[in-house]
């Protein structure tokens, strides 16, 4: 049965079901019950934003609100996962990684590889990722890329409800810890979902509009951006754009990436990440290196600016890439082709 | 007046009570401006934990540097930090304390030695911990308060600053905001102890817990503290038990609460009220004095509401400003 | 023997005095070793503290956890992971406990409850805590064990780890390895208490100091604190102060040490000596046994120096392989 | 006077003298001085590999020894740095920053954009990078694209000692917060160095070796590797490599890297961080974008694998981009172009 669902009930469903089918799945996190102890209703919060609601009422004490620790709790997510345990773990936004790195990319990320093969850490980290919520520099970033650099980490981050519930589904029975990003503008979107379990493996694009002209790739929110900017081109332009959800990180879909640029000759990566060492340098890079000869044109990176997110709504409304950014670096390599 | 039994002067006594009303009042208001959907972003209110700001900075001045939380308007008030200023940074506006850039997380005014709401709980820890060690260097006898809630003081940052705040006998306070709640998460469920103070002498430092709703008592236990650490006798931890008035942030349904735990504190636990009262009945002030600044205040934060609302938005090119002094 | 006045077993005893003499001399070993040149990287011994994991891990079987530190061979030997695996991985080889990959400060085997030696000071906490939780769900009675040193007890994870455990009520023993130094930092410079104990009661958890030089003593405080948690009695704290004979790390000068501070450790505190003497004067076991297991031992940590030595580096393919069960 | 000295004492000269010149510079880590209330001698350490040595005799209680708690004295240098000091900071290896990079990156890196341009947070932190000193996978990394990527930091990795003098005394008088990277395999490298003090400004590559046919773009040690290479090159195939050495990273002097692939039409990145979201990716990516006309084959990017350090020799030897791994990528581009 499909129904058109919300992104975060879609993550709330995906939690649900894997709760329910695998005991050794449970959840650990600040608020994420919400008020237990306290005189009030249990459930009081599902987590700061209610995306874990109701699951305390279903699952009990699998689910645990954690004291204010992140080092403590995502560690012991990351301990009680090289012990059997299916642990997800909730870091409410990415931001706060900073006071809870070490556990998890020089713990989590590198058992298997130091202890020789012998480890498995089957952990989620599901966590909060982007701009636009008038959150300020501190609850607002698009860390994708420090997590994609580093070598035994999984990176995930879904652009609508149907991809979060499948990827989040996968990546709870994956046996490698994996760093799950749900871009908080996009808790409201809905699509339709099936009611079932589905899995979306890693690895692997979703070529979300195809066109013959241009390859636009992109994850998150941002792959909607680059949606409206395929329209605005095809009305205005006739131009055809193919556009990329990567939906995976790390790993990635190259093949998929490689394919378009071989039918388009341009690329145009949009990414909300800051611009350098970003997920946008990292498709330009790989396509130059790999299909240089396809290329007609320079490929364009369309990202946020090298600033920290700004609270000023007439600033943040500038700092996710538009549409009309997209629009544009296509343009340029519409036209540096035929100036060519 | 001859009839003020109190350790401050009446100017002083009508100080701290214009700034609790000032920050009481600019809450209230914010609150209500929230609900109309004028104000971007979170904020968190800090109504109902007045006494503590307070009582502490009074013995402060811009010498002396504290560390903010995410629930930072009343510390950046009573640190001086201008009222209008704020306001208009919590309404994202150009003319905001920090040009609309950061928002009420991340009001600063380091002039006045305020370094800093913040939005990474424990944060502030560390950075007043520096703030001490530059004051001892320079010589210049300042002090350092770091204000964590009960929530934030399981942080690792803030417990190894208590550590290093200990072993570099440096002039910090650490100041627990106890108001019983981290979001919705109840102090009795995120520890096991009654009390962080007992936390203290694990650092190597004294603790004290205060009703963080008396003025008096944080005043005292305060001073006693800055006094001490000035003159070279080290860290200090305070424990302040408050109720916070609001939810967590403007939105929070409060559900976690007991039934009319709002109300009670806010009829018995004013700190506002018990201010008054005892300044009344000890003679050192009459009603009419506190009814005046209630109105300067009351006129003061309409001010700020109407000048926040006209003022411009940033432009454009601020978006791409200071990010470094040069690069 | 029923001459045998202590709470173990003669077998225990006698399998006690092998472990510590096993760790002594692969660590003895390894110090000759090095300075042969022939052992890449950074190698921290454990010499002198063999009492601690000793006494500790005798409570232990497989099913209960332990999280080590970078100086982890003796807690590994205490805990049964191969001696002949963990020479050959701290050779680099391909025979080695993690293959070659690894190397002595990353040693590990899960399946013997050993969680890993660690790079990182203090990050075997939150591990630990976790490996406990995993335990209580599956209600296998399992604790876990979490070594730190001096030093490592002032980051924050292990502090944050503590409240964790003791708000969770998990059944986890923190254990502080207190040897004086940080490298070449005194514990008295790095702190502003006389003993770590003193932070138990701050998170809520029982803590005992006692000389970790003496197995009789570790053996007995950890048997209390293991048994109680293992009933659900919740987490604790144990200091045990011990020396260590060598430096940091191979290759230190250890200027910052005494005049004869070494010798005197070696002379007067030895748990090995210690040992093996209370247990004679009781007469429990004689010289003749003690003699025996020595023997047995060194010839065990001789065949491990050879075979390391001999063994194959690990192939050019295995740098890509075991970043991912699948990628 | 100019003498050869290695890397460390380059090091250690630009602390002493910048030491004496402003007193507002002090020094905070752990065992930079060593054995501080310690019965045996005071200045026993001066750091983990003797770097800072000798400087508590000539300025004492400037430097401090710390507890071990990254978070705590690497948040009191930037508290201190705001508060008009100049602390010079030491994370003995940059793989701790895992316990302490909220200091770094969300409070230092963010002060001055959040406060709306009110602050100034002149802070250095010196740490270790790189592999090769068998040192294993949490004592090893080149985790310069982390900090790269991230508003606010600037980043510097110099190649040689007379480098990272001048470039130490620039971080220290720089009013930004500022990662210097030192490869600990540099740190015997001598070369001549004067006595005096100088600085080197940020944001000016170093072009190391002159030529005509491909640019090699590099940091840190692999600069060396890079310069094997182009011997090698020079002396078998007479092709003549332009050998860029970026010594800092952030800002990052595009300039140099875009005049030299307009001359060549090849580029070669050499980084020894992992392949994703590198430095490599950085400069591969914005060559193709800007100066993609110029190119006349596929850019190349040479780095380490996407795993962990490996402890043992003969894995970490295979790790770090050899001189023979650039050689190839080189090839690569010329044969590319002759066959294009
Ligand atoms: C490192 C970090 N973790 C989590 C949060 C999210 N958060 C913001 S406020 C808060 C609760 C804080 O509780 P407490 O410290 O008691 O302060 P109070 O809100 O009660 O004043 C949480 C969990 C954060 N901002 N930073
Ligand atoms: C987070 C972190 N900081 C610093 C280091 C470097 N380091 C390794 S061992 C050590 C000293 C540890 O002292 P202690 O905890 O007392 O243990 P001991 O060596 O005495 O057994 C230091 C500073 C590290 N490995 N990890
Ligand atoms: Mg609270
Ligand atoms: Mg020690």
């Amino acid at each position: 049965m499909t129904r058109k669902i919300s992104f975060k009930t879609a993550i709330n469903e995906a939690l649900d079901l894997e709760m329910t089918r695998d005991p050794s799945v449970i959840m650990l996190g600040e608020d994420i019950v919400g008020g237990c102890g306290a005189p009030g209703e249990a459930d009081a919060w599902g987590g700061v934003l209610g995306v874990t609601k109701g699951l305390y009422a279903k699952h009990g004490n699998r689910l645990l609100d954690t004291p204010l620790s992140e080092s403590a709790y995502i560690g012991a997510a990351i301990g009680a996962a090289a012990c059997g345990m299916r642990p997800v773990a909730e870091l409410m936004f990415i931001d706060f990684v900073g006071v809870c790195f070490d556990q998890i990319f020089n713990q989590a990320a590198k058992f298997r590889y130091m202890f020789g093969g012998k480890a498995r850490t089957p952990v989620v980290i599901r966590t909060m990722v982007g701009a636009g919520f008038r959150a300020a520099a501190q609850h607002s970033q698009m860390l994708t890329p420090l997590f994609t650099q580093l070598p035994g980490l999984k990176v995930i981050c879904p652009s609508n409800a149907y991809d979060a519930k499948g990827l989040l589904i996968q990546a709870i029975r994956d046996d490698d810890p994996v760093i799950f990003c749900e871009h908080k503008n996009l808790y409201s979107a809905e699509c339709d979902v099936p009611a079932e379990s589905y899995t979306i493996p890693f690895g692997e694009a979703n070529v979300v509009r195809e066109g013959k002209d241009v390859t636009i790739v992109s994850y998150g929110l941002t792959v909607h951006r680059a949606l409206d900017a395929a329209t605005t081109l095809a009305q205005k332009d006739r131009i055809e754009a193919d556009v990329i959800d990567l939906r995976t990180l790390s790993p990635i879909d190259w093949d998929t990436v490689l394919e378009s640029v071989e039918k388009t000759g341009r690329l145009v990566v949009v990414d909300e990440a800051n611009p350098r060492c970003s997920i946008a340098t990292d498709v330009a890079a790989y396509v130059a290196q790999h299909a240089f000869g396809a290329l007609k044109a320079a490929p364009q990176m369309v990202t946020a600016p090298h600033t920290p997110v700004p609270f000023s709504p007439s600033l943040e409304d500038l700092y996710i890439p538009t549409a009309d950014a997209v629009v544009a670096a296509v343009g340029k390599t519409i036209a540096r082709a035929k100036a060519a | 007046m001859s009839n003020n039994p109190f350790p401050l002067s009446s100017e002083d006594l009508m100080r701290a009570y214009r700034t609790m009303r000032t920050i009481r009042d600019f809450e209230e208001r914010l609150h209500v401006e929230f609900a109309k959907g004028d104000i971007p972003g979170f904020v968190h209110l800090y109504a109902g934990e007045e006494a503590c700001a307070t009582g502490i900075m009074m013995h402060l001045t811009d010498i002396d540097r504290i560390a903010s939380t995410h629930r930072g308007h009343g510390h950046c008030i009573a640190k001086g930090v201008d009222v209008h200023e704020m306001m208009a940074e919590i309404y994202g506006k150009a003319t905001g304390s920090c040009r609309g850039k950061g928002g009420s997380m991340h009001i600063a005014d380091l002039s006045k030695g305020m370094m800093g709401a913040n939005g990474i709980l424990g944060a502030g820890a560390p950075l007043i911990c520096g703030a001490a060690l530059a004051s001892r260097f320079r010589g210049d006898r300042g002090v350092g308060i770091t204000f964590f809630g009960d929530g934030a003081a399981n942080q690792g940052t803030v417990l190894e600053s208590m550590n290093l705040a200990a072993a570099w006998n440096l002039p910090v306070i650490f100041v627990v905001e106890n108001n019983g709640y981290a979001e919705s998460t109840s102090v009795e469920y995120a520890t096991a102890v009654d009390s962080y103070v007992d936390r203290a002498s694990g650092f190597g430092m004294p603790g004290v817990t205060v009703d963080g709703m008396d003025f008096f008592a944080v005043h005292e236990a305060a001073g006693e503290m800055i006094a001490r650490a000035r003159d070279g006798g080290g860290p200090a931890l305070l424990e302040c038990n408050v109720a916070r008035f609001f939810g967590h942030f403007e939105g929070d349904a409060q559900t976690y609460k007991a039934k009319g735990e709002n109300d009670y504190n806010r009829e018995n636990r004013d700190c506002l009220k018990i201010f008054r009262d005892r300044v009344c009945d000890a003679g050192a002030a009459t009603r009419h004095d506190f009814a005046l600044i209630d109105l300067e205040v009351a006129s003061l934060i309409d001010a700020a509401v109407i000048s926040a609302k006209n003022a411009a938005l940033p432009q454009a090119r601020e978006l791409l400003t200071d990010v470094y002094v040069a690069y």
